[in-house]
């Protein structure tokens, strides 16, 4: 679907991290899906930028950017009533298991376990958010998570609050009680994850760059049990032990 | 705007290029308005195709390393075709091969069960064969002749532009039996990875940052005898005319549809417009 | 960020490119403050250049068409070079040519007035001589060893990407006495009227759009033997670190200066850092 | 020069102008001089947009902007406060000669000669403004050139008000009081004027497609006198009879 739609409003959650809220009735998203944003009406940037959903409840739709290069901080200075090009809601995202489960973001890997984190809430499924940022100002949403995770942890590398990275603290965890991990963040941290070979599975959201988002370039690949498979049509959530990392 | 075209009658002028709509079984509605789509490209085995990163955009376009990732002729003929035999468009299959034994062997094998090839002697992204028929005359038109024997379909022969002269190898294609040429495909490029300090990609450029080089190429050839299906960074109805002005029969859209699948009905429409302006004029 | 090229020290790797300063006369704190400038391209004759519209943007890049317009060699000698002499940078001279005999005249005739030479075979917007010799081994290694023997100053020879490979061009060149290659030249492209129906520009393309394709001729070239000037759609410090890194010992900056005349500048800035960077981290 | 001004004031003066005010003290600019306007930050438009000087004083600059394509209508999204990249003013201009003249703009050619009227008002040379658009609506600072100029007339091709071109109004003046003719419009326009082989000189205020704007990369040109000049360096101000139109 190509839509083309107004922001309601738009937050700054951090220095450089904002969110741009839509009203988009009749959708029924996955946490994991995402959308392939329009930067501008201009060839450079040329492709869309996929951003997952942060957050979906009663028609709204929250998107959550951080700005990392040309196409995000184009974004970031939209206002809002602006209209703003998206297609999706693309990739098969997943249906959350009805178990005990460590949420585990790092960085901007927060956007779509925050939405994850929203549907165990809503279906009552415990879960302990574990979130790491570089500094304590990069941390977001830290209200909203608190109030919905049974549990939540909050580390950061540099500056105040406890320091470590989310790799390090859920391997000083007990995970006797918990039946599933979901994972987002960025490339060095999930092969990080996957090396300590925690014994429950993990799910990990994954990135790459992307072309259409869904399905038609082949543009995305990941090596997944032995094949390449995409990002954005077969994720962009794939079970950890399995993937390959490549690149 | 319907067109008759290697003898087969096409709803428009804009047709999906190779590659960047898979096998046309996503997005139908798009799929059933354009004229013709061209298949991914087909390998005799299959082929899982290049590692990631595959794709990096750049200034107005993007490089591709895809390195063909199919599920090879056998895997298509026996479960892709049936598909596409549903769909209310024509169908290219796009061909590529490493040596001129599978060009063959893969026209031969899919038969008539299509409304035409697309022989692919100019993708940049794999390392043996591919683009080194099309970059030599002699070659390409070996590689058509012997195509030419297995099937009585529209024959449709892609060229490079990259470091040689396109008008050359297609005058050895129409000769050797090609009924049509189609090009651009991407241009040679590279993308360096600063942190890593060493390149990030090395592929096909797309996009609009090559029309204006597309358009000359099209031009170049546009006297060879044969229908052109001109392609490279087409965006909207305006860039297919011009292409249309250049020289070309029908027009391929591209990249584009990684932006937005749904360019093409927006193209057919912005082109109509400017068709019938020409015919308006011309009367 | 000092370096020696071709036995000559320069202040540092960023260069102005042929065409985009004129004489360097204009906007002196920035000639004076590159490595050194390409003038113009220069021909035995004074050439008026081509009719309007020679200019005309496109998605990241442009094509120009302005046809080699210069005061030929000899009011170039008499009136520009005692000028070019008070400026604080190296000056080497484009020499363009129909003939043969043009470019070694014009080489002769210069003489050791200047820096050093750039043999521009890979001008696209003129009909004879030019580019043709660009795109043939045996005819650009001709042009440099006429010219070799006309001059013991540098002799960097430029090279077209356009229907040929620049690796056996630049082989070709280096066996025939060479001291550096650069490139990219413009690439062949068309852009069309759409109100009158035809071309209304043909000539070469430049800018960030063709900066993939660039790259990947630098780093196709680096291994010839000779220092490689690279350029092609650079716009900053990064894009120019990225033509090191693909090989390059010096960058040339042009369609960029058309944007900000004071690019150059910036551009000196931004890589000064890339190289500290790398070299920080190098020990 | 190379500038990031503040946008003052931003006015729209018909559906598809709008004027651009900026605060620049210390330049002397000439009529005919004009600023390369940077689009934005993006590639894609690649060069800059040649923007005469509308009005220059008490060191308010404005720049009128009909929307024409691409550029002009990104640059008509720019708001009050935001910043835009200026380089110039460049080009030679004229200086405005003591004697009466006719100031003769057709469309959005009304910019620059605004400047010139300006200019004349301030030093008491008496003229003519003679300015015709397409419609009605697209008459421009009607107000300010009744209040300088001696006479004003003001003709459109379709609607209300007087019909017909500036070049058909010039036509049928009796000229005998005038001793130059300033012009600025559509080439369409100077050509029909250079036809008229008016008995007065006749200075055009020209246009190209320009790559730098200031002499570097001698990419327009315009055929005068029998050689190409450039129209951003030696122009865009040129004697109407001496110029060869090609294109
Ligand atoms: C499925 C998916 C979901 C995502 N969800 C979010 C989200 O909710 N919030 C958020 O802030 N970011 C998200 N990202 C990452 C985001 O897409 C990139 O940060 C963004 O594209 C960077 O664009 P840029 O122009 O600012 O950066 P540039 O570096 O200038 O971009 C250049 C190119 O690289 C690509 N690119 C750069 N970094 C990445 C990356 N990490 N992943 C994929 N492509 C990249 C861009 O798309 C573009 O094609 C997601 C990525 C994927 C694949
Ligand atoms: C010396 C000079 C002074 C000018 N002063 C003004 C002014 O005060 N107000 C105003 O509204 N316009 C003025 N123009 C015309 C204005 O520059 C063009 O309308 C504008 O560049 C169109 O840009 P675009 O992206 O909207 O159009 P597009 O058609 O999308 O532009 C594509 C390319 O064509 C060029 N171009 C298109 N039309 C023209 C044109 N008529 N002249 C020159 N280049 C063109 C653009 O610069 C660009 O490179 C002036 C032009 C010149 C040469
Ligand atoms: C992601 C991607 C994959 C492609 N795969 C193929 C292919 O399999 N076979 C082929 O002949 N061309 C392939 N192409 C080239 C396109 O068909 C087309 O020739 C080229 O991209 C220029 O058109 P564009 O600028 O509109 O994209 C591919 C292009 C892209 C962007
Ligand atoms: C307006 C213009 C004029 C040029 N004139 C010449 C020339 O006279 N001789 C030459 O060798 N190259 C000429 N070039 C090519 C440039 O030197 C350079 O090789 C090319 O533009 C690619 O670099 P860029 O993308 O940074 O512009 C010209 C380029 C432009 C844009
Ligand atoms: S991005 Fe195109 S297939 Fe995944
Ligand atoms: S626009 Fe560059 S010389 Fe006039």
């Amino acid at each position: 679907m190509i839509r083309s739609l107004s922001i309601i409003k738009k937050t700054w959650f951090s220095k450089n991290t904002f969110g741009l809220e839509f009203s988009l009735p009749g959708i029924k998203p996955r946490p994991g899906q995402f959308f392939q944003v329009r930067v501008n009406d201009s060839m450079d940037p040329f492709l869309n930028r996929p951003i997952s959903i942060a957050s979906y409840s009663g028609n709204r739709l929250l998107l959550i950017i951080k700005i990392i290069g040309k196409g995000t901080n184009i974004l970031s200075k939209r206002r809002e009533r602006e209209q703003v090009t998206l297609f999706g809601p693309y990739g098969k995202g997943i249906v959350p298991k009805r178990q005990k489960s460590i949420l585990l973001a790092g960085g901007i890997g927060v956007a779509p376990l925050h939405f994850l984190a929203q549907m165990h809430y809503k279906r009552k499924i415990p879960f302990t958010f574990l979130y790491g940022a570089k500094t304590y100002d990069e941390i977001i949403l830290k209200a909203s998570i608190k109030h919905m995770a049974n549990r939540s942890i909050f580390v950061t590398e540099y500056g105040s609050g406890r320091r470590g990275t989310v790799v390090s603290a859920v391997k000083g965890m007990d995970l006797s009680d918990y039946a599933i991990v979901y994972a987002c963040g960025p490339q060095a941290m999930l092969i990080a994850l996957q090396q300590l070979h925690l014994p429950l599975p993990v799910y990990a959201f994954c990135e790459d760059f992307l072309g259409c988002g869904c399905g038609l370039c082949l543009g995305c690949a990941i090596m997944y049990n032995g094949t390449y498979k995409r990002i954005c049509e077969d994720g962009p959530v794939f079970e950890l032990e399995r993937i390959h990392f490549e690149n | 705007m319907k067109i008759k075209l290697f003898g087969t009658h096409l709803k428009n002028r804009v047709l999906l290029a190779s590659g960047v709509f898979g096998f046309g079984l996503k997005f139908k509605r798009v799929t059933n308005s354009v004229g013709a789509i061209f298949t991914k490209g087909i390998t005799a085995q299959p082929r899982k195709g290049n590692p990631p990163p595959r794709i990096y955009e750049t200034s107005s376009g993007m490089i591709n390393w895809v390195g063909l990732e199919n599920p090879g002729v056998e895997y298509f003929c026996t479960n892709i075709i049936p598909q596409l035999k549903k769909l209310k468009t024509r169908i290219f299959v796009n061909i590529a091969g490493f040596t001129m034994d599978e060009y063959e062997h893969s026209v031969e094998r899919i038969g008539d069960t299509v409304d035409g090839f697309e022989l692919n002697i100019s993708c940049p992204n794999v390392k043996e064969g591919g683009i080194a028929f099309g970059q030599n005359a002699k070659m390409a038109s070996m590689v058509v002749a012997r195509a030419r024997k297995k099937t009585r379909l529209p024959l449709i022969v892609k060229l490079t532009p990259n470091f040689c002269d396109p008008l050359v190898i297609a005058k050895a294609c129409v000769e050797a039996g090609a009924d049509g040429i189609s090009l651009i495909n991407t241009v040679y490029a590279t993308a360096y990875d600063i942190k890593k300090r060493k390149p990030l990609i090395t592929g096909g450029l797309s996009g609009p940052a090559i029309k204006p080089f597309a358009l000359y190429c099209v031009n170049r050839v546009r006297n060879v005898g044969v229908p052109i299906i001109g392609m490279g960074g087409i965006v909207s109805g305006q860039d297919a005319y011009e292409f249309l002005l250049a020289g070309a029969s029908a027009v391929a859209v591209g990249s584009v549809v990684l932006r937005d699948p749904y360019a093409p009905l927006r193209i057919i429409k912005e082109l109509k417009k400017f068709i019938y302006q020409e015919t308006k004029h011309a009367r």
